[in-house]
């Protein structure tokens, strides 16, 4: 029991710190890098919380798919930057 | 312990709030709203959780009167990250075109809509 | 407005509403107790309808009209941000290279992992009744997987993978099949979405009914939707040229 | 053959939302080969059927609500794992009056509006079956799916002309804050999901009746309202709203404006009536609906009286509207509701009308801008005369369904001073909407000055939506604005409106739509209430409103050649004026701090003990 309060306790923590960093990377291409690292937090919580299959999209969707088009976008716009 | 999770729920709405107001980059808007959404899952699930109990999923062997957390709240949860990444995906691709047309994403120089 | 002064609306607003929800959360029930009414009727209700993962029967049985709501935001918004990246009246598409700056260690791995996260994708939409997972994340898996070769460095190779249009179909057709379904239950049953298949034996790999059939139907949307919504990210940083687009 | 008819009945709401659904996948996968013609025939054939199924759905629950539970669920006990479709009169009019405005998009569109590559009627279809299951559901987190499909599609379709810088920052703003407010809205599902382990609007309502509500149920009720204000633009939600419609494609602003916005009023009513009503307090609910209404409508028509940007000038008018739509709703009672209902329904016609007119105007001159525009029109006589009688409308002019809703809004208001904040809102938008109509069609009175002021957005800068330009209007064009006009008009029936009157007594009727939800029970027949019909004083009102209209254009038209005095007198407004515009930034960082003051203003008001009836003379 307390095990699991452990685990809860320091999986919410490390979440909320993740997120703040994101928040506070203002600098959009590190912040896809924090962004997925949070994604994975956040499916680890999910895993401690009973919820492999929220924890499954989280990480697909969390860690992958969404930095990528992050990191994508930014590549874009930095081209269209670097010519003015 | 108990007000806990519901707690860094509602920090994560408002860190999300925070990177909007006083982002400098619409990519960060984009990715900010994100992570306040990301407080709606955590809210979810834990509003969801028992103690003790397992995952709502049946595997052979496990009887089908052991305790399991709510289901429900999972499968709303599922919902709400497609809902996310969609709103982001949608987010970004208009920022692409805004760079373009507007020459920056820096929400401090965009004067096309005022009055 | 001022950055000052918008931070300080802002402060004054969060602190509001963080008090509202933490006053709220003191009412609450306390975290991680056993009460759950909507959790002790849909348990019951998968296991009659032969679903051992409950939150695939809530998914696709119980609250399918979600899903089907779910599934068509995912439909309009890779349609939405296709339109939104489409290319503009200056610009032109360019011929993409390879990048030829990947090692080689990436680049084999990326490889070798293209068929193993095939596979696990389609393992995961066909057992999403059975075990965690489901269409959705199957799908998602899929698209992952078949990106790898983009991180292994070919962008051409994955463009060979990858004709949009055929993707484009193919995630019509998953969400086409799945509204088809939810009319045919309508027609079958006279409820939308009814489970209306044989609902088979528990833990059988047929079972559950329509949860198996939505959840194949979902596995091929999302999959498919995931690589046009992909495709339309990297054409617009890979292939399209904007250097003639006049800015605003 | 009864039960048969029956059995369609009962599938009519999901037919509603799993038809354009299936007709959309259709047109996805065939729209690179089939021909241009083909496509928008099968769209509009689509948007047919539908408006036919919800017609027929309108017709059957006269009689009572179609209840059908998705999968089959049926309630035991009171309580179902399912989800529930619910259609009452006012819900099937929606997804009814969502069809028709979809159907005139569709036809002001017809072979002419460019969408080569860009799959715009999947797009509209998709956002047909949004907003009607918006409209059916019964249930709560079903609402905010939903809710999020009519939004994600929506951002699509504002930014849809992606060649125009403002078309892109309006969808960007347009995204952020929709998606921030359905996110505490999530939140407060999630609350009263705490609560009841309910998300059914009838097992949420069920479970919570019998206590009075403590702060987490106000504060649930607040981020779920707040959700649906959002979507509705009522001060301070609504900033994203004329960026977005101003800049969406024309027809795209007829559903905008005319049902998507109206939705979220809708939401917070139905919300409150089928779980809330008799749990929070009823002085609270009606306090922050009249608040929220009266400065929705003021800061919308004075926003809406100083533009030149036809289409923002028309957006800030919808504003203004839904500030009125919410003081109808403010009485808490079936008759004002029945107001806002028939208010609602005649604005969608005529304001979809006015959004055609200036989109032919668009169409011919590149321009929306009143100043740039002046006397270029008065080629065009008859789209001029259609523009002033859909100003005078939009004013209040009998016997328009504007001018009947408003009059029973404002008799079921006993106080005066609401009934001078309904007739003020009026006349003031509709003589800003007259007064650009006179300039551009008729020359009237001198030339505007041309003056540059940053905080002002021109409309001297659009895209063609048609290209190129047409010779003359297409009749297609034409007869969608004839359709809206005439809705606008149908709407003021005598009939109705007493149908109005019963759907609302049917709406506000918690204890039958529980029962009959959950329980099965066959729905009582309603009286036809008082009050929900022409009177002298409410087509006096109606005509007293659009002479105002009429006086304060020509004073503004004419404003060079006043005495120097009452000038003055106008210039000394100038700075309060420009301090609104300045709020008005654009910036999406400034929405969102605005958003959560709304939010924690909206939770103080609904929360706050004593009551509002000594201002409006109601007792709740």
């Amino acid at each position: 029991m307390t095990e699991t309060n452990v685990l809860l306790i320091v999986s919410l923590t490390l979440v909320a710190v993740a997120g703040t960093v994101v928040v506070a990377t203002g600098e959009p291409s590190r912040q896809a890098v924090v962004l997925s690292v949070f994604g994975l937090l956040l499916g680890l919580l999910f895993v401690v919380l009973q919820a492999p299959d929220v924890a499954l999209s989280q990480i697909g969707v969390g860690t992958a798919v969404v930095p990528l088009m992050v990191v994508l976008a930014v590549r874009k716009i930095r081209q269209l930057g670097s010519r003015r | 312990m108990s007000l806990y999770a519901y707690l860094v729920a509602g920090w994560l709405l408002l860190a999300g709030f925070f990177g909007v107001v006083r982002s400098r980059d619409l990519v960060h808007t984009a990715v900010c709203v994100s992570v306040a959404q990301s407080g709606t899952y955590v809210l979810l699930l834990g509003i969801g959780f028992q103690r003790g109990a397992g995952a709502p999923v049946f595997a052979p062997g496990i009887p089908t009167t052991s305790p399991v957390v709510d289901p429900v709240v999972q499968a709303m949860a599922l919902t709400d990250i497609v809902v996310s990444a969609t709103v982001t995906a949608l987010l970004l691709a208009i920022a692409v075109q805004i760079a373009k047309r507007h020459g920056t994403v820096d929400p401090d120089e965009l004067h096309a809509l005022r009055g | 407005m001022s950055r000052g002064v918008r931070t300080l609306i802002f402060l004054a607003g969060a602190a509001g509403l963080g008090m509202l929800l933490v006053l709220a959360f003191l009412r609450c029930p306390p975290f991680g107790g056993d009460w759950h009414p909507y959790r002790d009727m849909a348990v019951p209700a998968a296991l009659a309808h032969v679903t051992p993962n409950v939150v695939s029967s809530v998914n696709f049985d119980q609250r399918g009209l979600d899903t089907l709501g779910e599934e068509t935001i995912l439909l309009g918004s890779v349609l939405g941000a296709t339109v939104l990246l489409r290319p503009g009246r200056h610009e032109t598409r360019r011929e993409p290279q390879d990048v030829g700056r990947v090692l080689q260690v990436t680049r084999l791995g990326g490889y070798v992992m293209l068929p193993l996260a095939l596979t696990l994708g389609l393992d995961v939409v066909i057992h999403g009744h059975l075990t965690p997972g489901g269409g959705f994340q199957g799908g998602v898996v899929l698209a992952t997987g078949l990106h790898l070769t983009y991180v292994a460095g070919s962008y051409p190779a994955l463009r060979r993978l990858r004709p949009v249009s055929w993707y484009e179909y193919a995630e019509a057709l998953g969400a086409g099949t799945f509204s088809v379904l939810g009319v045919v239950g309508l027609v079958t049953s006279a409820a939308l979405l009814a489970n209306f298949l044989p609902l088979g034996q528990f833990q059988q790999l047929f079972s559950s009914g329509t949860v198996l059939a939505l959840s194949v139907a979902t596995g091929c949307e999302v999959a498919a939707g995931v690589v046009v919504l992909l495709a339309a990210f990297l054409e617009q940083t890979i292939m399209i040229d904007s250097s003639r687009e006049r800015a605003g | 053959m009864a039960t048969g008819f029956a059995a369609f009945g009962t599938a009519l709401p999901a037919l509603g939302i799993a038809v354009p659904l299936v007709g959309a996948c259709l047109l996805l996968a065939l729209d690179q080969v089939l021909p241009r013609v083909a496509v928008d025939a099968l769209a509009a054939v689509v948007v047919l059927g539908v408006a036919v199924l919800m017609g027929a759905l309108v017709a059957i629950t006269a009689s009572g609500r179609v209840v059908s539970w998705a999968g089959g669920w049926r309630p035991a006990g009171g309580v179902s794992v399912g989800i529930v479709l619910v259609a009452d009169p006012f819900g099937a009019g929606l997804a009814f009056l969502v069809a028709l405005l979809t159907l005139a998009a569709l036809l002001y569109g017809w072979q002419y509006f460019s969408h080569a590559e860009a799959h715009l009627p999947v797009l509209l279809l998709l956002f047909v079956a949004g907003m009607t299951g918006f409209a059916l559901t019964g249930d709560l987190f079903d609402m905010f799916v939903f809710f999020e499909l009519m939004g994600a599609v929506a951002y699509a379709l504002t930014g849809y002309k992606i060649e125009e810088p403002e078309s892109v920052q309006g969808a960007f703003n347009f995204g952020v804050i929709n998606s921030l407010g359905a996110y505490l809205c999530l939140a407060g599902i999630g609350l009263l999901y705490a609560r009841t382990g309910q998300l059914g609007l009838a097992q949420l309502g069920a479970a919570l009746s019998g206590h009075p509500a403590d702060l987490l149920v106000l504060v649930a009720f607040t981020l779920v309202a707040t959700g649906w204000l959002v979507k509705a633009a009522a001060v301070p939600f609504h900033f994203w709203l004329a960026d977005a419609h101003a800049v969406a494609p024309t027809p795209v602003c007829v559903l905008f404006s005319g049902v998507m916005a109206p939705l979220g009023v809708y939401g917070v009513a139905r919300v409150y009536w089928a779980t809330l009503s008799g749990t929070v307090s009823a002085a609270g609910v009606q306090r922050a609906l009249l608040v929220l209404g009266v400065l929705t409508a003021t800061v919308g028509a004075l926003m809406c009286a100083t533009q030149r940007h036809l289409k923002r000038l028309l957006a800030y008018s919808t504003i203004a509207h839904i500030g009125l739509f919410l003081l109808g709703v403010a009485a808490l009672e079936p008759a004002g509701l029945a107001g806002s209902a028939l208010y609602l329904a005649g604005h969608a016609g005529i304001k979809g009308a006015l959004f055609l007119l200036v989109g032919v105007l668009l169409s011919r001159y590149g321009c929306v801008d009143e100043i740039t525009l002046y006397g270029r029109g008065r080629g065009s006589r008859a789209l001029g005369w259609l523009y002033v009688v859909a100003a005078l409308a939009l004013a209040g002019l009998p016997p328009f369904g504007v001018a009947l809703g408003k009059a029973i809004s404002e008799e079921s208001l006993a106080a005066t001073w609401l009934a001078v904040v309904f007739t003020a809102v009026s006349a003031v938008t509709g003589a800003a909407t007259l007064r650009a109509g006179l300039r551009v069609f008729f020359a009237v009175g001198p030339p505007p000055p041309e003056h540059h002021d940053e905080d002002v957005t021109t409309g001297e800068r659009e895209e063609r939506e048609v290209e190129p330009a047409p010779a003359r209007t297409p009749p297609t064009m034409l007869v969608a604005i004839l359709l809206l006009l005439a809705l606008g008009l149908v709407t003021g029936l005598p009939a109705v409106g007493s149908a109005a009157g019963r759907a609302a007594e049917r709406f506000t009727d918690r204890a039958g739509y529980l029962d009959q939800v959950l329980h099965g029970a066959a729905a009582p027949a309603v009286p036809t209430p008082h009050g929900a019909a022409w009177t002298a004083l409410g087509a006096g009102l109606g005509v007293l409103s659009a002479a105002l209209a009429v006086g304060l254009a020509l004073l503004v038209l004419y404003a060079p050649r006043l005495p120097r005095t009452l000038r003055v007198a106008g210039a000394r407004t100038a700075p309060a004026t420009h301090a609104l515009h300045r709020l008005h930034s654009g910036h999406i960082g400034d929405y969102a701090a605005w958003l959560l003051v709304g939010a924690v203003a909206l939770g103080v008001l609904l929360a706050l003990p004593g009551s509002a009836a000594g201002a409006t003379g109601v007792t709740p």
